[in-house]
């Protein structure tokens, strides 16, 4: 419960190939930097950046990054990678404003920066591959409560940290569009768990029984999914109280094949790193130029550039008891 | 010494507590369909059952603080035998042997760090604060993914309510009790004590400091691996971050029960009402409707100010009781 | 009676520090051994400041373990000082150097609270700060409402996070010397000599007229402004002000202080052990980040580095160590490591 | 006399820097007391150390019951029914008294072997009732007295039944009574067939009970003699390697002007009603039985008890102390009585112990002048021959009283107006103990008040001006050294007669 027991020491990296030495042909090195290591969702995204790499066959692609999803941590990673001198980095952001120094740093030595999954300042960075609108999001979450409880919900959120910069804003938009949408719906509490399935789930419990009237909890974080789940499942109150969550398929797909929840939201992560790969990519080469109004990403076609150099992968894209398996991520 | 303990204190506020969260929350007393209230328990319930790893942790907690040792290992250890659990159930194994793993492993991490301590010679907070990095690596690099799912039939065994309380709850009353009842009737429970109190004495009258400590930390990650059991078996998915800060969690439940940090002095009785305060406390904010960003906040001043009070009444107390006697 | 040794006081307890020196000075060879890029001047510049971040605040720390205390609150300290200066100077528009004063002030009152709820409650220094390290966090996350504050465009901020005198780091120039003089203070003055006293026997320096209670609060008080200055470092690297600001620095800090050579049971240790430990964890996690190792295994790495160094240190000083320690009676069969006596946690004050 | 119960042959022992013990025998047999002397530091408690396998001896030969043995630790030699009190006490600070009476052989009972607290509870009455004391069972040991604490460590080592019992300074911080009483239960062990090993600084202790003597000096065997062949001067003699003068040095000297008045100091429940003065150039003996609360009046005049009623005036000024710092501001400097817990920094050296009260007079600036320092405590280790083999050792490692001497060095280094002195001579040679004794009449010469609080009658009565008698927290009366006898202090102390008009108040 106590947010300051992490483990000391815990630290930043590369997985890949050992650093590169004697390279026959110059090949771009290019790390991709997560905002943890050890998350399948960064791991997913990582393979459609493999996928693409593979593709070009000029790239050697790093993945590194710290234990804890800390901006603090982050930077420490970043510091020594800069110090290796790479092409690029493909960044997913702990805070948009603590990384901006260091990638600020990064692009005066002359290093490619584009951020994925969470955006820093755009001063920092060159593009930033957006997995999907904070509206979006937003509206597809209200959208669900309002589909399975009605309009006249009442909802609570159970998030990850207040200062969790996606959350806070998916929290933002859900509440703004909700006002717009259904004035009728009713935002009962919103809590944290602190990215920890064990205090999710205790947040919860708590919850749902301090707040009876709770009809439908949205959990934006893939972390807190599963210990929500589960505690609607301990409590007994699966089909009295719904969910929906924003989270990875193969975490959930025990739950939705159980009924717990019925739907849920992301977007392909695969395809994010994917065309994160093309666009880096694409500007090492120079095929790609920061001012560009649209980009071209193999499969996946072509993408426009919006204000602030933000390229939109889709919209966000529901997961149910019948297209889960089709994907494995 | 029962004035001086804070299990009457702790005894006391717990109730109090309860009693408010009845009177004024849906706590324990919910509506029901005719606009009266009813009795009903099962907020209770599912606190414990949230609750009973942490209640098996701190019991053993609580004999390597009154060894006057520490373990900060607990939390990366937690989330490895967790996760050993979840493998293990996955494979098909049978759910008690599931549950068996974890112990297994638990035990054996015990083990090396009560080994280290013994023929090191030096104070488990030096091992075990490198045993909690060490083990934190080791689990990352187990579960690349970040989760494992535990297996439905293992998952089961953590919803299954016997005679209508969970099986978590059976296990961690049952062990709490048998430890409770050693640390007070056994030679070995008396020993730990006595080092806790003061090693060279002990060592003075035949007992041997680094076998008391080696047991206790051997012992503690008997108890780590056993909650981790209960743990995992609640959960459908182990996440590899399990388990980060419960050794502060369990640190602290051990202290506000009233046991000395230095060893020594306190007991098992008063830790599993010390956890028992904090889940409270915790859900009381919930409860109380504070907001989430002041939570922290309020849960550190409510802390301060029920171990203050209990200090000042027994000091209040002993000042009474010398004036008293004398 | 043979010759009279007269060893100073560093001297007195170099064995440990000398020892840990060793191993230090063997890492820092083996990593510039390993990786070039180690003994670059940005790597060296780059990794100072987290050293000058958590070695302020070990400075206050080794005292307070010296005197068989704890701060666990240090890193919600920080928070806190972060916060109050990002939304003083971006809310409030009031000048950075104003802001940093009160963020300043504030993280000395904050140091000064656990000091005197523990002097004047009686409460014990675990609880304390373990309550006041939810309660600083709670405070700044309350009022940083989730929110934060973008720092990077003061130059006085930016200053802090990556100027450089003569080359060296702004944070150096507070560390070093606050490294040395706290170094000599604990060796060569009263007040030094009294920490060392109370950590081994509290009663005894109370009855020797030791103003303990005084003492006390001024260390915790220290380890507030200290962490405070930390955190103003820490702001301007990371040009942001918000709630999350040093969380699980307490744990940083023990692990240096410890690994150090600083007995958490009180009377044993020193500064210059503590600034081994802090220099050691620091460049051992620089280091493996430089040769690429990956951060699971990193942290396996550092844990089992930390045993073996601990394990080492004091076993080669036990070897050596002559009368380091009391030879307080104990069975031939059993040399003991641990403190004589505890003293009552009801000892009657 | 058959084979002893316990020999000791040709014993060396060395720890870093000193030989303590060099080539000693002593044998112990069934109904003697066999009583050890010799100056601090001989290396009496490490020889009964190494009978209590404690220590490992470098050298030498161990025999119980005339076989040869290896003692594998304290626990072996306690079920070879060996029983010891050591001089510092081995105490649990934060577990009961019960539970201290019992650690190490909790008697147990059932299938399981659970330990049997009634059992303990029953067989501590039992031993207390035998000893004449009450203690408060589930008193945490830590909170004891020092005097509370020794009665605890005896009480201990009757209940291990044992055949060797010995006592290391068991009387040291005893009164009258309770040596009475103990050498009562001597008596009755001893016709029991139990072999008592003795040591004491008292000599008369030592005339009164022992069968035989055996002398160390420096590490080295002197002699072992029949009590009935040696008298108290050839003993001393022998212990010190030369003649002894004067055993108590006192000149009196005509007092001063007030330096300390104590006017109706009161902690209800400890002492109450307390008023008395300290002129100038005294010394004040203050008498009474353990737990009269005397160490209690001198630690509210400085400052570590907090005063509920009354006040001080030092000088002519008036204040209520609340710190010792504020005490010492005021020219009042107390030498515990408990050097343990009060007295000594056991893992700090010699040297930082004996100047910790004045640091702050020996720093500049706030930075210590070394030499000064090494100055001071060179005078000390010499004036009361503070036996240690480098300055820099632990006091922990020194001998009983050695660390006493220290303690005591510290607070005459304070140089203090008023000085209160706590037992100042427990667990110190004959020698030694005239040399403190003189410095005490020296200081005293000099003007200084001097407070000195002793459970032992000949020293109260063979260096005080007058005499104050406490009993049960209460001033009993007021004996000028003329007309004090060991009978009427005794008799105040004790609440039997009155004396000089002042009426025993009704015991509480
Ligand atoms: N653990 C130890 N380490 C180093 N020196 C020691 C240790 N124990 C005892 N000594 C030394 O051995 C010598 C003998 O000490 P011992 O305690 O036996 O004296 P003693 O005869 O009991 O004196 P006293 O009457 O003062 O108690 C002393 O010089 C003492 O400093
Ligand atoms: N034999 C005993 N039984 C019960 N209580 C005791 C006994 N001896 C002492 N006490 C308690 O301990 C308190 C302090 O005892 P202490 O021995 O310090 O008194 P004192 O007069 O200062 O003794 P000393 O003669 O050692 O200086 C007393 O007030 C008394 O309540
Ligand atoms: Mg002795
Ligand atoms: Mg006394």
């Amino acid at each position: 419960p106590t947010p300051a027991a992490q483990p000391p020491a815990a630290a930043p990296s590369p997985t890949a190939a050992p650093s590169p030495t004697a390279a026959p042909a110059k090949k771009f090195v290019i790390y991709h930097v997560p905002k943890a290591v050890g998350i399948d969702y960064f791991k997913s995204a990582h393979q459609g950046m493999e996928e693409a790499a593979k593709e070009f066959g000029d790239v050697e692609l790093h993945y590194e990054g710290s234990i804890n999803a800390s901006a603090e941590e982050q930077i420490k990673v970043l510091e020594d990678i800069i110090t290796k001198k790479p092409d690029a980095l493909i960044v997913s952001a702990n805070d948009p404003q603590a990384l901006v120094p260091v990638l600020k740093r990064a692009r005066e030595a002359g290093i490619t920066v584009v951020t994925y999954d969470a955006d820093v300042l755009p001063e920092a960075r060159i593009f930033f591959i957006n997995q999907a609108t904070f509206e979006g999001i937003g509206k597809a979450l209200i959208d669900e409560a309002a589909n399975q409880v009605g309009p006249e919900a009442k909802i609570a959120i159970i998030s990850t940290f207040p200062t969790a910069p996606n959350q806070s804003r998916w929290v933002e938009e859900m509440q703004k569009y909700m006002s717009q949408a259904y004035p009728k719906m009713q935002l009962v509490d919103i809590r944290y768990g602190e990215d920890d399935q064990a205090k999710s789930r205790q947040q919860a419990t708590d919850l749902i029984a301090a707040h009876p009237e709770v009809q439908f909890l949205i959990v934006p974080t893939s972390v807190g999914c599963p210990g929500v789940a589960d505690a609607l499942e301990a409590a007994g109150k699966v089909g009295q109280i719904k969910m929906t969550c924003l989270a990875t398929p193969n975490g959930m797909r025990a739950y939705v094949k159980r009924g717990t929840l019925e739907a849920f939201y992301l977007w392909n992560v695969v395809d994010l790193g994917y065309l994160a790969m093309y666009v880096t990519h694409g500007l090492l080469t120079g095929e790609i130029k920061p001012t560009d109004k649209t980009v071209k990403a193999g499969r996946l076609g072509e993408r426009e550039v919006g204000p602030d150099n933000v390229i939109l992968l889709g919209p966000p894209f529901r997961f149910d008891k019948n297209n889960i398996d089709q994907f494995n991520f | 010494m029962g004035w001086k303990g804070r299990e009457p204190f702790l005894l006391i506020v717990n109730a109090l507590l309860i009693v408010i969260l009845a009177a004024t929350t849906p706590f324990m007393m919910r509506p029901d369909a005719a606009g009266g209230r009813v009795l009903d328990l099962s907020a209770l319930r599912l606190l414990l059952d949230n609750y009973a790893a942490t209640f098996i942790g701190a019991v053993g907690m609580t004999l390597v603080i009154l060894a006057g040792q520490i373990d900060l290992s607990v939390g990366s250890a937690l989330a490895l035998c967790a996760v050993v659990a979840a493998q293990v159930s996955q494979m098909g194994w049978p759910v008690p042997l599931a549950f068996l793993a974890p112990i297994l492993v638990g035990t054996l991490i015990g083990l090396i760090n009560g080994a280290i301590v013994a023929y090191g010679r030096i104070h488990a907070i030096l091992v075990t604060l490198g045993m909690m990095t060490l083990l934190r690596g080791l689990v990352v690099h187990l579960v690349p993914a970040g989760w494992v799912a535990t297996s439905d039939a293992f998952k089961g065994v953590g919803l299954a309510r016997p005679l209508g309380v969970s099986t978590s709850i059976w296990i961690a009353a049952a062990f709490a009790l048998v430890v409770a009842l050693a640390a007070r009737y056994t030679r070995w429970g008396r020993e730990i004590y006595a080092v806790g109190s003061n090693p060279n004495a002990a060592a003075i009258v035949g007992i041997r400091p680094h076998r008391i400590w080696f047991t206790v930390l051997l012992f503690n990650g008997f108890a780590i691996g056993l909650a981790s059991a209960v743990h995992a078996s609640r959960f459908g998915v182990i996440q590899n971050n399990i388990g980060q800060g419960f050794e502060l969690l369990l640190i602290t439940a051990v202290v506000i029960g009233g046991t000395s940090i230095f060893g020594g002095y306190g007991s098992v009785g008063g830790t599993l009402l010390g956890v028992l305060f904090l889940a409270l406390v915790r859900s009381a904010l919930i409860y109380f409707r504070i907001p989430a960003l002041w939570e922290q906040a309020v849960y550190g001043a409510f802390l301060l100010f029920a171990v203050g009070l209990d200090i000042a009444r027994s000091r209040a107390w002993a000042r009474a009781w010398r004036g008293g006697t004398a | 009676m043979r010759e009279i040794r007269r060893p100073g006081a560093i001297a007195r307890g170099w064995t440990r520090e000398g020892i840990l020196l060793g191993i230090v000075a063997g890492l820092l060879i083996a990593i510039a051994l390993l990786t070039p890029k180690f003994l670059t001047a940005t790597n060296l510049q780059i990794t100072s400041r987290y050293l000058v971040e958590v070695g302020l605040v070990a400075i206050p720390m080794t005292m307070i373990i010296l005197i068989r205390g704890i701060d666990i609150s240090v890193g919600s300290i920080v928070a806190l000082t972060t916060i109050v200066l990002g939304f003083s100077w971006s809310v409030y528009r009031i000048p950075m150097v104003a802001a940093i004063a009160l963020a300043l002030t504030v993280a000395t009152l904050c140091g000064l609270l656990n000091g005197l709820a523990i002097t004047r409650l009686r409460v014990p220094d675990l609880v304390v700060t373990l309550s006041t390290l939810a309660i600083y966090r709670g405070i700044a996350e309350g009022l940083g409402g989730g929110g934060r504050v973008y720092l990077y465009e003061d130059p006085i901020m930016r200053f802090l996070g990556e100027g450089q005198i003569l080359g060296i780091p702004v944070g150096l120039w507070v560390f070093l010397p606050a490294v040395l003089i706290a170094g000599l203070v604990l060796d060569r003055t009263a007040w030094g000599r009294s920490l060392y006293a109370i950590g081994h026997n509290e009663t005894a320096a109370r009855f020797a007229g030791i103003r303990v209670d005084r003492i006390r609060l001024l260390v915790y008080t220290l380890s507030g402004l200290a962490s405070g200055v930390s955190a103003l470092f820490m702001a301007g690297r990371l040009g942001t002000a918000r709630a999350t600001a040093g969380l699980g620095l307490e744990f940083e800090v023990i692990t240096a202080v410890v690994v150090g050579g600083t007995a958490i049971s009180g009377g044993e240790g020193s500064i210059w052990g503590s600034f081994l430990g802090v220099v050691m964890v620091t460049a051992l996690r620089n280091g493996l980040n430089l040769i690429g190792v990956p951060s699971p295994i990193q942290a396996m790495i550092i844990g089992a580095l930390l045993i073996l160094t601990v394990l080492v240190n004091e076993n080669l000083r036990v070897r050596i160590r002559g009368w380091v320690r009391p030879a307080t009676p104990v069975p031939a069969h059993e040399a003991e490591p641990a403190p004589a006596a505890n003293p009552s946690p009801h000892e009657r004050r | 006399m058959d084979t002893p119960l316990l020999a000791l042959r040709n014993i060396y022992k060395a720890f870093p820097g000193v030989q303590a013990l060099a080539g000693v025998s002593l044998d112990l047999h069934a109904g003697e007391v066999h009583a050890l002397v010799g100056e601090n530091g001989a290396g009496k408690s490490t020889l009964i150390k190494i009978a209590a396998g404690v220590h490992e001896p470098d050298a030498g030969e161990i025999l119980i019951g005339g076989r040869p043995v290896r003692l594998q630790g304290p626990r072996h030699a306690t079920t070879l029914g060996i029983a010891v009190i050591h001089q510092e006490p081995y105490l649990f600070p934060t577990l009961s008294v019960l539970e201290n009476l019992f650690v190490g052989f909790h008697p147990r009972r059932g299938p399981l072997g659970l330990v049997d607290w009634r059992a303990m509870a029953q067989r501590a009455e039992g031993v207390f009732r035998e000893l004449g004391i009450s203690l408060p069972l589930d008193r945490p040991a830590g909170e004891l007295s020092a005097a509370q604490q020794q009665l605890l460590q005896i009480a201990r080592s009757l209940l291990q039944d044992a055949r060797v019992l010995i006592m290391d300074e068991p009387t040291s911080s005893l009164s009258q009574k309770e040596v009475e009483i103990l050498f009562g239960i001597i008596g009755r062990l001893r016709q029991r067939g139990v072999g008592v090993l003795y040591i004491s600084h008292r000599l008369e202790e030592v005339f009164a009970l022992a069968d035989r003597v055996t002398v160390l000096r420096d590490g080295q065997w002197v002699g072992t003699y029949p009590i009935s062949a040696v008298t108290p001067e050839a003993l001393i003699a022998r212990m010190v390697g030369r003649e002894l003068t004067q055993m108590f040095p006192h000149t009196p000297h005509p007092p001063g002007e007030v330096r300390l008045r104590v006017q109706g100091l009161g902690r209800p429940g400890l002492f109450e009603g307390i008023s008395f003065e300290l002129r100038a150039g005294e010394i004040v003996g203050m008498a009474g039985l353990v737990g009269a609360g005397r160490s209690e009046v001198a630690q509210a005049i400085f400052g570590i008890l907090p005063l509920e009623e009354g006040w001080i005036e030092v000088d002519g000024r008036r204040m209520v102390p609340r710190a010792p710092w504020e005490a010492m501001a005021a020219g009042i400097f107390y030498i515990p009585e408990d050097r343990h817990r009060q007295g000594i920094v056991a893992p700090l050296s010699v040297r930082a112990n004996l100047t910790l009260a004045i640091l702050r007079r020996l720093a500049r600036f706030g930075w210590i002048d070394r030499r000064a320092e090494d100055a001071l405590v060179d005078a000390y280790r010499e004036r009361l021959r503070i036996r240690v083999s480098d300055p820099e050792q632990p006091v922990g490692t020194l001998s009983g009283g050695n660390q006493q001497k220290v303690v005591v060095a510290r607070g005459l280094a304070t140089q203090p107006r008023v000085l209160i002195l706590d037992e100042p001579t427990r667990g110190i040679d004959v020698g030694t103990k005239a040399e403190i004794h003189r410095l005490m009449d020296e200081l005293a010469g000099q003007g200084m008040a001097i407070l000195m609080i002793s459970s032992e009658l000949p020293e109260i009565l063979g260096m005080s001006d007058r005499i104050l008698v406490m009993r049960a927290g209460r001033l009993m009366g007021e004996l000028r050294r003329e007309e004090a006898t060991p009978e009427q202090v005794m008799a105040l102390a004790m609440g039997l007669t009155s004396n000089g008009g002042v009426q025993a108040p009704e015991a509480r």
